[in-house]
């Protein structure tokens, strides 16, 4: 059957897998009917509050910088250094590979 | 081993040149370090076609037959050429990098990070 | 007569055409974008035949200058003098990946450099760009391999350049081309200290005589390192993101392939040079921490970044570390028979993920070139609302950031499964910290698709041109396709390219004819 | 502390390249040269050029000549591309 | 802008170095030498004349774009000898030992050595030796003059 790719336990159908999307959806547009469908967006429902209090559109985006803050504060502890390895400094560029160097030559090397 | 010893010279300019890509901060270092390995490869290649007591391989009115390898020289022809086009392009950099920057100094240059 | 000599016409034309830009520059602008385009939609075309031609006929050698051009030894001598294209599945392979990039590429760079100047220049490093990647993926001789890496390197650093009243283009050529250069030189005294042992350059020759001595370790250490280098593998990966967030959209794209030629690089050298003299074990351990330290490392940076492109190379980094750990462990299990049981499936799934990866890799590059050229920010936190006005660039980024990720029934997802699967019965660690980079992998690009497209509409940006348009286009049919039959590349294109890295004799053969 | 690490790898590199140096084969006596032979024997008729070297760099290894004068020409049009602000 | 001692010295040693260097380039096939070394020679006696004048003055004599022009000229010219031996092999050498030009048989052994030798080595030599001549040329006057706008602020 074309499209079924033999990977290294089992296989792999990129169609069927779509199959059963389309099933799936299905499936859940089906119970989603079931739902009452007299909610309105009235009055205050569709406006977006910041801890209670209203605030214009504009303000609502969430920037870049502050995504995922509370994984990058959590690890602060492995980010620093990380961080802190990437001086933009040519010198520690050829250091690093000078290292790997060594070390490959050394695992190679049998030594 | 003790015959060895031109090979043991051109390893050590190769040393030079990664010391001094490592320590030294100017840019310009930098390139002459650069330099430094590349003359280094250069003249290791050279070393390895040599023969004792034979002549340059071009045939000449010289008498004797025996000749270096033509190789080696082929090949040090081709990678000069290539290390100097290098050199032009990196010192047109550092010349670039110095007017924006106002610095030669490898530990300043560093706007790109983290 | 143009099937015998192909190799030599698919390096030969893009060369051509980059002696001949600055000419035809002279005359008239439209006129030198047509050339080029049309120069590599040539190459593409060659590129297609002489794929043909091996996965017929097999290995294709090619012998520059001699009376024949299969004439690879001279007569009644036991080795090659010439120097000798010799063309396998995996060549092919990293050739077709070349000509579709650089072509899209081109027709990309057609409406993204209008503005700038100095655009003839531009065009011909492209060309020789490509040429230089030719070259390094059919040669069969190892001091040709070095010249041709000069020369993308040197290609490369002036395109990062290209926007030199950026002060960071400039330091960003700098860093990558003292590196580049420290590469290539290391790969040079490998050239020689295995030419000084066995007076031979030509692979085949090399791989038949090598006896695996202490001078062929240090050889071999400094050809990993170096060649590892040019790949962007972690910790020498810190060029990767300067140089792909600095260059032009277009040159990014071709940056991934060009990192990737390297890569071809390597596996040449471990595979075919070495090949079953090194200890397999050891290097393979070696290759396969490479990959995992560049997988994790890359996906974490690029969860702090806010640069737009910065983030992506950031990504591109931990991409390069599947391809190594799969090959890794093909290496590892090449001289036992666990190689038959998973060996080979773990190297079809890298081998297969090299396609992919050059394909949405460049996708997400291009998009992000188009939010750029639209918006002229480079800046993730002052975006906003993008989707509101570039449709196309956002639904093309769905596609990529969805193929990098590893979501089906996107092409990432297959190459992805098969290593998963393959690399856990080698080692079930591996496999878990594989699943864990792809799902950060998608943790990042969903910040980008947050930030950037989603959101209040804050500012106006331009429309995308035509010809962008078309790029992402191409590129994202790409995707899907392989994505829905991944069977029919893993067999017809794959799978050639795996048996060529593993029999070593054949390549060999090729050459010395049998012996 | 880093400059310590790069040290000790600077010497462990540097220990391995003299290593490679004393172990190649004895300076002034190669230890294979046939394929140089060939190119010493056949040359004048092959390439029919007196100068061995020549007929390497140009006939034998022409291929490798190319990418010389394309990395040459590489770096020409990398450097007015760098300088063409400059220019006028 | 040098003193006068160094400009005479130039107009005495230029005619000489040029003619030298392009010796080189022609007898590349003979002697040691050939169009690299050639080209660098010719490429030296324009820095000379660089560093003597000064970089206005040598602005008007050798324009950028005729250089950029020649070096293109000389590339195809290198790799359009290396196509023309297609009909055999890419890089053929299609004109040694063919009678025509350069296309003398050589002598076996020692022998002093014929300049009309060698097929199309040394047209290949003139095609580089010209490429090199202009890209060095070009490569010392731009450095020149970025090196004069990095001073100055």
């Amino acid at each position: 059957m074309i499209g079924t790719l033999e990977t290294g336990h089992g296989l792999w159908s990129a169609l069927y897998w779509l199959l059963g999307l389309a099933v799936l959806s299905l499936i859940v547009y089906f119970i989603y009917s079931f739902g009452g469908k007299t909610v309105k967006a009235s009055g205050d429902k569709g406006k977006p509050f910041l801890s209670g209090n209203e605030m214009v559109k504009e303000e609502t985006h969430v920037k870049a910088s502050n995504i995922y803050w509370g994984f990058t504060e959590t690890l602060k502890s492995y980010y620093s250094p990380l961080k802190g390895g990437h001086t933009g400094n040519v010198n520690d560029y050829v250091s690093w590979f000078i290292v790997v160097l060594a070390i490959v030559l050394i695992l190679a090397g049998g030594l | 081993m003790i015959g060895n010893l031109p090979f043991v010279a051109c390893v050590v300019l190769i040393i030079l040149g990664l010391y001094t890509l490592i320590f030294k901060r100017n840019l310009i270092k930098i390139v002459i370090g650069l330099n430094l390995i590349e003359c280094g490869v250069n003249l290791f290649l050279i070393t390895l076609g040599y023969k004792s007591d034979s002549i340059a391989p071009i045939y000449t009115m010289a008498g004797k037959e025996e000749m270096v390898l033509p190789t080696p020289q082929a090949l040090t022809l081709t990678s000069i050429v290539i290390g100097l086009a290098t050199t032009a392009l990196i010192l047109s950099f550092a010349i670039l990098i110095y007017k924006h920057y106002k610095t030669a100094d490898a530990s300043k240059v560093r706007r790109l990070r983290g | 007569m143009i099937n015998e000599h192909l190799p030599a016409l698919i390096i030969g034309i893009p060369l051509l055409a980059a002696f001949a830009t600055p000419l035809i520059s002279k005359i008239n602008d439209k006129l030198r974008n047509i050339f080029v385009i049309g120069v590599l939609g040539v190459t593409l075309c060659l590129v297609g035949l002489l794929a043909l031609n091996v996965f017929e006929n097999g290995i294709f050698v090619y012998v520059m200058g001699a009376k024949s051009t299969g004439l690879s030894l001279p007569s009644g001598y036991r080795m090659p003098i010439r120097i000798i294209l010799e063309v396998d599945g995996m060549s092919i392979l990293m050739a077709i990946i070349t000509s579709i990039v650089s072509f899209l590429g081109a027709i990309y760079s057609w409406a993204f450099v209008e503005k700038e100047t100095g655009k003839d220049k531009y065009y011909t490093l492209l060309l020789l760009l490509t040429a230089g990647m030719f070259g390094m993926e059919f040669t069969g001789d190892m001091f040709n391999f070095f010249v041709f890496l000069e020369i993308t390197s040197i290609a490369a650093c002036g395109l990062i350049g290209f926007r030199i009243n950026r002060g960071e283009s400039g330091e960003a050529a700098f860093k990558t081309m003292v590196l580049y250069t420290l590469g290539a030189l290391f790969v040079l005294f490998a050239v020689g200290i295995l030419y000084g042992q066995y007076d031979a350059l030509n692979i085949a020759t090399l791989a038949s005589r090598i006896q695996y001595t202490m001078l062929d370790k240090i050889a071999l250490g400094l050809l990993i390192a170096g060649l590892a280098m040019k790949a962007g593998a972690v910790p020498m990966h810190m060029w990767v993101p300067d140089a792909y967030a600095e260059a032009p959209a277009p040159i990014s794209l071709i940056l991934v392939v060009n990192t990737q030629a390297s890569l071809y690089g390597l596996f040449r050298v471990l595979f075919t040079l070495y090949g079953v003299n090194i200890s397999t074990q050891t290097v393979g351990w070696i290759i396969v921490i490479l990959g995992v330290l560049s997988m994790f490392v890359g996906v974490t940076m690029a969860l702090i970044q806010s640069k737009l492109k910065r983030l992506i190379a950031y990504g591109a980094v931990s991409q390069i570390g599947y391809m190594l750990l799969g090959v890794g462990v093909g290496l590892a299990t090449l001289s036992t028979p666990a190689l038959q049981e998973y060996g080979i499936k773990a190297m079809e799934g890298s081998i297969f993920h090299i396609i992919n990866d050059a394909m949405y890799k460049g996708l997400l590059f291009l998009t992000a070139g188009a939010i750029i050229y639209c918006t002229g920010k480079r800046n993730l936190n002052e975006m906003s609302g993008l989707a509101h006005d570039m449709k196309f660039t956002s639904i093309f980024f769905i596609i990529g950031a969805g193929a990098i990720a590893g979501l089906p029934p996107f092409n990432g997802f297959a190459s992805k499964l098969i290593i998963y699967e393959s690399v856990y019965k080698f080692n079930p660690i591996l496999s878990v910290i594989a699943i864990l980079v792809s799902i950060l992998t998608l943790a990042i690009f969903v910040k980008i698709f947050q930030s950037a497209f989603l959101g209040p509409k804050l500012m106006n940006v331009k429309k995308e041109p035509k010809s962008m348009i078309f790029a992402m286009l191409v590129l994202s049919v790409i995707v899907i396709a392989f994505g829905l039959f991944p069977d029919v590349v893993v067999d017809k294109i794959v799978s050639p390219a795996v048996n060529a890295l593993i029999n070593q004799m054949d390549y060999i053969a090729a050459i010395l004819g049998g012996t | 502390m880093k400059k310590y690490i790069a040290l000790v790898a600077l010497l462990v590199v540097s220990g391995f390249f003299l290593l490679s140096a004393i172990e190649m084969h004895s300076f002034g006596s190669p230890a294979e040269e046939d394929m140089d032979r060939y190119f010493i024997e056949n040359a004048q008729e092959e390439a029919s050029t007196n100068n061995v070297v020549t007929s390497i760099v140009f006939d034998y290894r022409g291929f490798d000549t190319l990418g010389e004068a394309t990395v040459l020409f590489t770096a020409v049009v990398g450097v007015s591309l760098l300088f063409r602000r400059l220019i006028k | 802008m040098m003193s006068k001692i160094v400009r005479t010295i130039t107009n005495i040693l230029y005619s000489s170095i040029m003619i030298f260097g392009f010796y080189v380039i022609m007898h590349g096939h003979l002697t040691p030498g050939g169009g690299f070394q050639g080209g660098a020679v010719v490429a030296s006696g324009i820095a000379l004349v660089l560093i003597a004048y000064g970089y206005d003055t040598v602005k008007s004599w050798i324009k950028k774009s005729n250089l950029s022009i020649l070096e293109s000229i000389g590339g195809l010219a290198f790799i359009g000898v290396a196509f023309l031996g297609i009909g055999t092999t890419f890089f053929y050498n299609f004109l040694a030992n063919s009678g025509t030009l350069f296309g003398n048989p050589t002598v076996i052994g020692i022998n002093p050595g014929d300049l009309n030798t060698a097929g199309a080595l040394p047209l290949m030599s003139w095609a580089v030796g010209l490429k090199v001549l202009a890209g060095l040329g070009s490569i010392v006057l731009l450095m020149a003059y970025g090196i004069k706008k990095g001073d100055g602020k």
